[in-house]
């Protein structure tokens, strides 16, 4: 299941998602928006993204890592717009028999999210905005391509 | 041809999308950004930070010698920084 | 925070304490009582465990992950007692700056509590008791000594 | 010296706990596996099997070359099937 929405990310219902099936292991990534960055205090972030595209590639994720890492389950929702400090930005969810698969699709799944999913963050200080800049370490560690 | 701006390339130019009718001339990405600088001061900076600049044709990340043709949807924006 | 519990464990509750602190990411791991064995349906399981050592084997665990993988939080609950499959076993929950860290003291600390927490697995079937057998892939998997 | 079994050990033995008194030669864990097998067939039944067997010694794991005191409390199980 993937969603790309606009509202806070109800963590609690997600996880209940995942556990419905009686599997052996469930494994999930929250990404939280930070209060600060290097110049201080951020009053908001915004996330921009390209809607057309968006679903399209979160869901090309999906279907690789569901069926390379054998998940019952997967669920990704990934948040835009305002976004304030300590407010969930993306949840990553796997079910799978084996504990290993559900760590490594989950965590595959997030570094996927972070250099192949059209999202563009803005952070939003008191009197400064910020285009934040992709991490060359995010794009190092990629090293399946699918 | 659908022009698609995100991001600080979007701030500059003051427009989030814009259609296009290069000459026939231009035939892949790398000719439609070299034209698209062209366009005005504003596009001139925008097209000539074009190393920052990610790409795509109809919803498909390319690269800048992908071919393009008239009804496309093509996307400007730098690389992703979501999740 | 570490537990051992008979109770089943309220992972949203969990969740949200892990989320309290304005931290980068959360990763969590949960463990699920399997419908299954080799030889067919279980009724439950049962877990046995030392009570004078579990605690403190769990801390163990606790403390060297959280200084290795600099976490901003940590939580640990472990189950005893008789689990219906589908019920929540183990919640490991992480937060720190950075996902790499979360991930890896996540998965780290999942790996010892399987190996180094003094925890007793029976699987209960309608006329047969079997005492689980610990998997050598797991004690293989240990490789950091503490 | 307080003796504790669990899972199938204290199955097989019919009890989670025992107090011994074993005599001076027994030194350390592997003598008193030897020692405590003698003392009925249930439990040479358990200590045969002590390739599988694990021990802790005052709630640390130790191996079998452990010393041990008289005022100890030593643990016999397999190995951990948690988490």
């Amino acid at each position: 299941m993937i969603k790309v929405q606009k509202q806070r990310i109800n963590v609690s219902e997600q996880n209940r998602n995942l556990l419905k099936k009686r599997i052996g292991a469930v494994v999930n990534f929250i990404g939280v928006a930070r209060p600060l960055n290097n110049s201080g205090k951020i009053k908001y972030i915004e996330i921009e993204h390209y809607p057309k595209m968006t679903e399209k590639k979160i869901k090309e994720i999906e279907v690789f890592a569901s069926k390379k890492w054998k998940l019952n389950h997967c669920i990704i929702i990934h948040r835009y717009g305002k976004i304030k400090p300590g407010e969930n930005i993306v949840y990553v969810g796997t079910a799978a028999q084996h504990r290993n698969n559900a760590f490594k699709a989950c965590e595959f799944i997030i570094d996927y999210l972070k250099v192949k999913a059209p999202f563009w963050k803005i952070e939003q200080q008191n009197n400064k905005k910020t285009y934040v800049k992709s991490k060359k370490k995010d794009e190092k560690k990629i090293k399946v391509n699918y | 041809m659908k022009i698609v701006y995100f991001s600080w390339l979007k701030e500059i130019l003051g427009i989030s999308e814009e259609n296009v009718r290069p000459p026939k001339n231009i035939k892949n990405i790398k000719d439609l950004i070299k034209w698209l600088g062209t366009k005005s001061i504003k596009h001139r900076k925008v097209f000539l930070k074009s190393k920052n600049i990610r790409c795509s044709v109809n919803h498909q990340i390319v690269d800048k010698n992908n071919k393009i043709k008239n009804n496309d949807e093509i996307a400007f924006f730098p690389p992703f920084t979501g999740g």
